[in-house]
């Protein structure tokens, strides 16, 4: 064990330099400093850009192509790996420090099997043999309360689901014994229920082994339950660094304040609907089935939805909640035709329409919009902001000229954006600018119903806060109605007024959102609630989650 | 991929087989070469032209391998099927003929001991006795009946079966004499038994996978558009030769890569080498060139018969428009002689010496041109690689008509069925025809007005009548008289431009000897393997 | 940073590497002698000015003569017009059919799909130059009929590569979304995907481009082509390759014309501008 | 669906596509054939054709049958390997092509043998090294390469090893290939034409395919365990680029079969390509179809494997 009272890591003002494909020099690090002390689990924090990954990686010796390390020091238990040889990082990798990775989906090789891999350092460090190896991985696995240890390894990558991936890299991290592990979000990419399991995880398996841990992610409240020491960052630099405890309670710095604030939204208010004539629901789906593959006596191969109903009615928001592979989007797909229904019915202001898209009405079409959650695919990458909203006014109101170029200004200024971004193409814009010219799209039609598919869900915490605000915004200047499908709880308490809880293509319950925790019946929906992370740091461990339902629900 | 013309093609037996009824019908004839007292016997005396036989010793032995310039899988070692220099080839150094024609183009025996007759109808073969095949048969007048009746027989697709067809009855009068019966008399049949689909076959022979005749070659290997072999045949019956132990042929369709296997030695004679390689050939002390000049001709045909032939005058600037000299001297690189719009070349001791060819004078031309109405209109004619630097004589006749403003435009088309989808039928185009012994054959078979390949259309009656009169007349004065005439009237009534005579190149190694030139084609008439020696 | 608005970005924020711009430059200034060739040419491209053949480089004739003794400069520069002009026929035709039919059926996807697939990968399979010669033999030889068999040739490919591309655009969001507006196939097709495919389009069609150019030299080769007095460079090599044994300018010559116009092309395409994601410099 | 029979279905899925590309394939070839000019009797009988003469012909030929017909009889005969007679000397079309199509096996074996590890090591190392000096001096080979017609490759070298240097024949067929040097001097020049034609696209391609695999986050990620630049690429990212590198290569190789018509032409090999040249001069139906289908089903042959070796290389057993 290295002496405690020294620091495992040292960061001395560190600059990472990066060059622009301009040719520009810029700086995407500024001169960061800490400490890390062996045993010591140090999150880094901040929005994507903040430079907490790249960070992370440079306590590797590593920067991603384009990047370099243009200043400072990095200091591995007495050597600065920045003045190493690639050969000599080349022999840390893996034995004195190793790496968690986002997706761990991506990060394993898909042709190879999982023992292989996991046991690879072993063999390139030649730390043990083979078998040795072999032996000490399964005893991680079991560790990792993976699922028949003895035998997953044997699986090829596709084979396993993300959360036990994601413990599997965990796995190929600890088994060269490293002094330092870093977790590059390892979990963000994950439902809350594996969420939990894996959190858990790494949390026993680091402190039993008492290494040392860097945890990056943009998630407080996750990061509440691991770390003892929170670094926040924003433009490359350090914030504000405190212990956790400190930080949650008595922020100091207006950014950290904002995080903060992001992961409890203001709940919504129900808006009233007293003094409307009675008018019937303007969304309606009466025992909805969606599959994919190939049919056979008019039924397909893989059956998504099964029996759906809900209604959602004028200026109400509906949130639909499940995990992934619940059937939330294909519950969106299917309402608008993208993916025809093979049994029951979508009913639009009271008169049904027609399965497939293709043969709906252009009015029925404009009348309710879908918004993806992916900004960057939604959006067409050949086609400026202004001609991406221009379509839909000429295809839906025929307008052109003057006409419609005011009317793109507006619909910009409805989402707070500048005129002048029409110019821009969408990989020009930041996420949450993509998100609202997405939604500014949809707005172009007139809609009284969107679809929003898990439009927050790839943004920032503090971005999404800000788009959950503007949808709540238009919704009472516009009078509109949303079906709000997603996986996060709290984003669907902020903008819903009922909530469809749905697991493997069933919805299990129907809440209305304030009530949620109170009211929840089905054992899926409390498992679900009780999964969220809070901003306690001591949730996790006193959470009090049946270990047999668990199983049950996250089958994975 | 081209296909160049043989020499002798399936034009030659259609020619031929025309001469041949010409011959029959026309008794004067006939009556003319009894009178003179045909009777081709072996040992006729034969006239080499001179220089054209170098005294050497010849060697005994080695291999040799020599390349065409076309084979493919039409390739056959059935003689009566043979079309393309490769089969002529192959049947001359595996089969042997009753005749041959020799370098001077008079007829030799070969099979045949004599040949007799006395009306020129009725003859008698004489076979040499003592000839076996290479299975070990002897030759009898069984073997000559049964190879001579295949080219009557239909089902067997004989290239020479019209010209055989005159031949009523075959039969064999005793082992060594077959006695031919023609329908009318012929004065020619030597010469038409020494065509190579006349091959002498074992009776009965069906199989053509393998040869199997008398010729100074075994066939050893034989892959149609590949390659044939062929060893010494130990018990050949001639006393000489043959002096290879083994040859090789098979075509090399490009030009350069030709010249390039022989300089890099692996073959040992390029037949047919383009002009454009002469330099090359040239520069290497160890190749030499077989030059062969004869009658061999690319001509411009305009049609009389169509526009823009009709127009009064074309053919007339066309003449002018000519630029002879640089035909020869940029497109033959000099491998030629300035024609004068007139088939017999001054290889042929009938040639008209005093016949000037048309002076190159655009501005003749152009004037000429002019007052047809025929400046500023385009002009299509076709060329093809199929007939000789056709291409090149017709872009420098463009060149000439493009700076008076005459507008041809040369399409060049695929040398594949160029002769009989375009020759004799665009209105002007370019044909090439081989050499031909005789001013009459040349006439009657390409301007007579029921000439079959009367390639301009043209008709004169009196041409006909002269072309009747010189073949009955005795007085050889009188006969050249006659063909200096007739040279005249086609060269400046008929439609066919003839700019130049061109030479045949054979490239060899310098170790081959015994090649010599033979007025009838490359490579010796195709008989060359039985001759050539390799020295030591 | 803000930007004056009457400047278009398309037009502004491209890097382009030297190799790039040599290539582009010498493309275009093929094409451009493509174009004026006639008028800059010292003599009339079927004219025999020289008695000698295969003729060195000399003042009066500076890239020397042919086997004909016709001036090789006047004869190269009138052949970019054919080498160029057929090549990019023949790939503008084969890449336009191809994307078209490619995107229309990675759109409609289902048996048309499957049936033009499988038809035009057994087109692929016939040997290009073979499949040439089995052309001209059955309609003979002419600009029109070359310039459509290489396209011929070259379709398939380009209609695999489209497809390919296409299909991964049709399945993004954005085409979901214009379906779900109810856009039709026509639109989505000329709108949605076709920009999104068109940079790998186009450096695939410059691919197709040189492959054409040396098809059309080998179809030369074997003696299909353009017309005389004219021809192609691969025509001139093929008609002066007995030269190429004293490396006369003939032959080496139009040798290098094919070669720096295929070099050129391709270090063009390897080295396409891309368009500077960092605006701010 | 049993997992373990994945497989095997999108194995025999994928050559039930290829048996359906080859009946399209032979039904394009027969017919377009069929329509090519020129009456085969005539260019039979030549000068000889009279018209009785071309309609017995015809007649004994069964070519007066309908084109629908004949291909029926024609497609049945393919299927029980009776590729019918030639036209032109009437030897069965199995016969002329046998050993042709066997030297073109040959040559394009050997030079698959030679051009595909050249390829596979220029592109590997090429892509390991991406950016340097090295990198770009493949590059630039490739490139140029990739723009030199191959009559001039093959001409030149011709020139050099065979009339200059006297080191090589200049044919490579009817050469004595005795021994197994000799073997191989007949072959070398071919080979090295051939080799300059079919690697570029490979080794750009398997470059191409190896920076994309490359640049993913598994690889990164071996990175990151320490492992070395060698590993990394054998190990990591080449087991996955096979299907497209396997693709680029199945696509250059099917050029062997029936694209060296010129190679063949120049260095007078007796393969295939010379074979269908020679029967379309002479209108040998048979004998095109059968070239033809050769060429295809080489093709569909090389772009299957290609396909399979993608589908057995990817665990994951989809596309």
């Amino acid at each position: 064990m290295p002496d405690a009272s020294q620091p495992l890591v040292t960061v001395h003002d560190l600059h990472i330099g990066a060059v622009t494909d301009a040719g520009r020099q810029v700086e995407i690090i500024k001169g960061v400093s800490f400490d890390i002390r062996p045993g010591e689990f140090v999150a880094l924090i901040g929005e994507s850009g903040s430079g907490k990954t790249t960070i992370a990686l440079s306590l590797m010796g590593y920067c991603r192509p384009g990047c370099s390390i243009t200043g400072g020091t990095v200091t591995l238990d007495g050597r600065d790996v920045t003045a190493m040889t690639e050969a000599a990082r080349a022999e840390l990798r893996g034995t004195e420090v190793s790496y968690v990775p986002q997706s761990a989906a991506a990060a394993f090789n898909p042709s190879k099997r999982i023992m292989d891999q996991v046991v690879e350092i072993t063999g390139i460090h030649r730390l043990m043999p083979r078998a040795e190896a072999e032996a000490k991985a399964v005893s991680l696995f079991r560790a990792l309360a993976l699922p028949q240890p003895e035998t997953i390894g044997r699986r090829y990558p596709h084979q396993v689901s993300g959360g036990q991936l994601q413990r599997l890299a965990a796995a190929m991290a600890l088994i060269g014994d490293p002094k330092l592990v870093i977790f590059d979000e390892p979990t963000t990419a994950l439902d809350v229920t594996t969420q939990i399991e894996v959190l858990r995880a790494f949390k026993a398996v680091v402190q039993k082994g008492g290494v040392s841990g860097v945890y990056v992610s943009h998630d407080l409240a996750v990061v509440a339950q691991i770390a003892d020491r929170i670094i926040v960052l924003k433009g490359g630099e350090i914030q504000e660094e405190n212990t956790t405890p400190k930080i949650l309670t008595e922020a100091r710095h207006p950014y950290t304040k904002a995080l903060l604030a992001a992961v409890d939204p203001v709940p919504h208010q129900p808006r009233s609907i007293a003094g409307l004539q009675p008018r019937p629901p303007i969304l309606e789906a009466i025992g909805l089935h969606a599959g994919y593959g190939t049919f056979q006596n008019a039924e397909p191969a893989i059956k998504v939805l099964k029996n759906v109903n809900f209604r959602l009615e004028r200026g109400r928001n509906l949130g639909v909640i499940g995990e992934s592979g619940s059937g939330k989007s294909t519950l969106a797909r299917a309402v608008s035709g993208i993916l025809p229904p093979y049994r029951g019915a979508v009913l639009l202001d009271g008169h049904e329409l027609d399965g497939d898209l293709k043969e709906r009405r252009k009015e029925d079409l404009r009348r309710m919009q879908i918004v993806f959650q992916l900004a960057d695919t939604a959006l067409n990458p050949a086609q400026t902001v202004g001609s991406i909203l221009a379509r839909p006014l000429k295809f839906y109101h025929g307008l052109r000229g003057a006409a419609r170029d005011a009317r793109v200004d507006a619909l910009l200024d409805m989402v707070h954006l500048p005129a002048a971004l029409k110019y821009r193409l969408p990989r020009e814009l930041s996420g949450g600018q993509k998100q609202r010219v997405n939604l500014a799209r949809a707005l172009a039609a007139e809609p009284e119903l969107i679809l929003c598919d898990e439009i927050t869900s790839a943004l920032d915490t503090v971005v999404a806060a800000a788009i959950l605000k503007l949808l709540e915004e238009l919704q009472s200047e516009l009078n509109l109605s949303y079906m709000f499908i997603s996986h996060d709880l709290s984003t669907v308490e902020a903008i819903c007024d009922d909530v469809l809880v749905m697991y493997r293509g069933e919805v299990v319950e129907e809440l209305p959102a304030a009530r949620m925790s109170a009211e929840a019946a089905h054992p899926y929906s409390k498992l679900l609630i009780s999964s969220v992370p809070q901003l306690d740091p001591g949730w996790l461990d006193s959470l009090d989650q049946d270990p047999e339902l668990l199983a049950a629900f996250s089958r994975r | 991929m081209t296909f160049k013309p043989t020499n002798w093609t399936g034009r030659d037996d259609a020619a031929v087989e025309h001469a041949i009824r010409r011959g029959a019908s026309r008794r004067e004839l006939l009556k003319m070469l009894m009178a003179s007292g045909v009777a081709v016997t072996a040992g006729s005396s034969i006239l080499l032209r001179a220089g054209a036989a170098v005294a050497a010793t010849p060697v005994t032995g080695g291999s040799f391998r020599a390349a065409g310039w076309s084979s493919s899988t039409a390739d056959t070692l059935d003689p009566a099927k043979a079309s393309l220099s490769t089969d002529y080839v192959r049947c001359c150094a595996f089969y042997n003929r009753l005749t041959f024609l020799d370098e001077a183009g008079q007829v030799q025996m070969e099979l045949a001991e004599s040949l007799e007759t006395d009306d020129a109808k009725v003859w008698q073969v004489n076979l040499k006795s003592g000839v076996t095949f290479h299975d070990g048969k002897t030759l009898t007048a069984a073997d000559v009946v049964y190879s001579l009746n295949r080219h009557l027989d239909d089902s067997v697709g004989s290239k020479a079966n019209s010209i055989a067809k005159q031949m009523t009855a075959i039969t064999a009068v005793d082992d060594l004499t077959v006695r031919i019966e023609l329908a009318a008399p012929n004065a020619d049949l030597p010469t038409i038994l020494s065509l190579h689909h006349f091959m002498i076959l074992a009776e009965g022979t069906t199989d053509f996978t393998k040869a199997n005749g008398t010729g100074a070659f075994l066939c050893e290997v034989f892959e149609p558009g590949v390659r044939s072999i062929g060893t010494k045949n130990p018990n050949y019956f001639k006393a000489e030769g043959p002096y290879l132990d083994s040859f090789e042929f098979f075509a090399i369709s490009d030009d350069s890569a030709r010249v390039n296997a022989l300089l890099s030695g692996d073959i040992q004679l390029a037949a047919s080498i383009n002009p454009r390689s002469m330099r090359l050939i040239d520069s290497q002390p160890n190749v030499v060139k077989s030059v062969t000049t004869s009658g061999n001709y690319t001509d411009l045909n305009i049609r009389l018969d169509m526009d823009p032939g009709t127009k009064a005058g074309f053919i007339e600037g066309m003449r002018h428009l000519i630029n002879r000299e640089q035909i020869v001297k940029a497109v033959l690189r000099g491998l030629g002689e300035i024609g004068n719009d007139q088939p017999v070349s001054s290889a042929n001791r009938y040639h008209n010496p005093d016949l000037k060819p048309a002076e190159f004078d655009p501005e003749k031309a152009k004037h000429i041109f002019d007052k047809a109405g025929l400046l500023g209109t385009s002009i299509p004619v076709v060329a093809s690689d199929a007939a000789t630097s056709s291409v090149d004589m017709a872009t420098v006749i463009q060149q000439a008509g493009a700076e008076i403003g005459m507008k041809l435009d040369v399409q060049r088309v695929p040398s594949d069925g160029y002769w009989s989808n375009y020759w004799l039928k665009a209105p002007v185009h370019f044909g090439n025809i081989n050499p031909r012994p005789t001013p009459d054959i040349l006439f009657s078979l390409l301007y007579a007005s029921d000439a079959p390949w009367n390639e301009s259309h043209y008709a004169s009656e009196k041409f006909d009548s002269l072309l009747v009169e010189a073949r009955g007349s005795l007085d050889e004065a009188r006969r050249t008289e006659i063909y200096w005439d007739m040279q005249k009237m086609v060269a400046t009534q008929a439609g066919t431009l003839i700019p130049a005579y061109i030479s045949n190149v054979d490239a060899l190694s310098e170790k081959v000897k015994g090649l010599k030139p033979n007025p009838l084609g490359g490579m010796l008439g195709y008989a060359f393997a039985e001759y050539v020696w390799l020295d030591a | 940073m803000p930007k004056p608005m009457f400047l278009s970005p398309a037009r502004h924020g491209f890097r382009f590497n030297w190799a790039g711009r040599i290539g582009l430059a010498i493309v275009l200034l093929w094409g451009v002698i493509a174009l004026v060739g006639p008028l800059i040419t010292p003599y009339p491209v079927g004219e025999i000015v020289d008695w000698d053949y295969f003729g060195p480089m000399s003042q009066k004739f500076l890239l020397g003569t042919d086997y004909l003794g016709r001036d090789m400069l006047s004869r190269i520069l009138m052949g970019a017009r054919y080498t160029v002009g057929i090549s990019l026929a023949a790939v503008t035709i084969a890449c336009s059919v191809g994307v078209v039919l490619g995107m229309i059926a990675a759109v409609l996807g289902g048996i048309f799909d499957m049936g033009l697939s499988r038809l035009l990968d057994a087109i692929n399979g016939i040997p290009g130059l073979l499949f040439g010669l089995v052309v001209v033999a059955a309609v003979g030889s002419s600009l029109t009929v070359l310039i459509l068999t290489l396209a011929a040739i070259y379709m398939p490919g380009a209609y695999r590569f489209a497809r390919s591309l296409a299909v991964n655009v049709n399945t993004m969001d954005f085409v979901t979304v214009a379906r779900a507006r109810g856009e039709r196939t026509p639109y989505l097709i000329a709108r949605e995907i076709f920009p999104n495919i068109l940079g790998p389009v186009l450096a695939d069609l410059g691919v197709r481009f040189v492959f054409i150019v040396l098809v059309l030299s080998g179809l030369s080769f074997l003696g299909l082509g353009v017309q005389p007095p004219n021809a192609d460079w691969g025509a001139l090599v093929r008609e002066n390759i007995g030269a190429l044994s004293f490396g006369a300018p003939a032959v080496v010559f139009p040798s290098l014309a094919i070669a720096s116009l295929t070099i050129s092309m391709n270090l063009f395409i390897d080295n396409m501008p891309t368009r500077i994601r960092d605006r701010s410099a | 669906m049993q997992a373990s029979l994945i497989p095997y279905i999108l194995v025999a899925r994928r050559l039930g596509i290829a048996l359906i590309t080859l009946i399209i394939v032979s039904f394009a070839v027969f017919f377009a054939t069929d329509l090519l000019p020129g009456d085969v009797a005539e260019i039979l009988l030549g000068q000889a054709a009279t018209p009785e003469a071309v309609a017995g012909l015809r007649e004994a030929m069964g070519l007066n049958q309908p084109a629908f017909l004949r291909f029926l009889g024609w497609l049945g005969g393919l299927f029980t390997g009776d590729l019918g007679t030639s036209y032109v000397n009437q030897m069965p079309v199995a016969d002329l092509i046998g050993d042709r199509l066997a030297n073109s096996l040959k040559l394009a074996g050997v030079t698959s043998a030679v051009s595909v590890p050249l390829a596979l090591f220029l592109g590997i190392t090429a892509a390991m090294w991406r950016g340097s000096v090295y990198d770009r001096l493949v590059t630039a080979l490739t490139i140029t390469v990739i723009s030199v017609p191959e009559f001039m490759v093959a001409t030149l070298a011709v020139l050099i090893f065979a009339v200059w240097l006297k080191w090589l024949p200049a044919l490579s067929f009817g050469a004595e290939v005795g021994t197994f040097w000799a073997l191989l001097k007949a072959y070398t020049m071919p080979v090295i034409t051939l080799t300059f034609v079919v690697s570029a696209q490979m080794i750009r391609m398997t470059r191409a395919a190896l920076i994309e695999t490359i640049d993913t986050p598994y690889v990164e990620m071996a990175r990151l365990k320490g492992a070395g630049r060698i590993r990394q690429v054998l190990r990591h990212a080449l087991p996955n680029a096979l299907g497209p590198i396997a693709n680029a290569m199945a696509l250059s190789l099917s050029y062997l079969v029936g694209g060296v018509i010129i190679v063949e032409t120049i260095f007078n090999y007796p393969g295939v390509a010379k074979l269908m040249v020679d029967a379309v001069a002479t209108r040998d139906l048979p004998l095109i179809q059968s070239c033809a289908m050769i060429f295809c089903v080489s093709y569909l042959t090389l772009i299957t494997l290609a396909d399979l070796v993608a589908i057995l290389s990817n665990p994951r057993l989809r596309r």
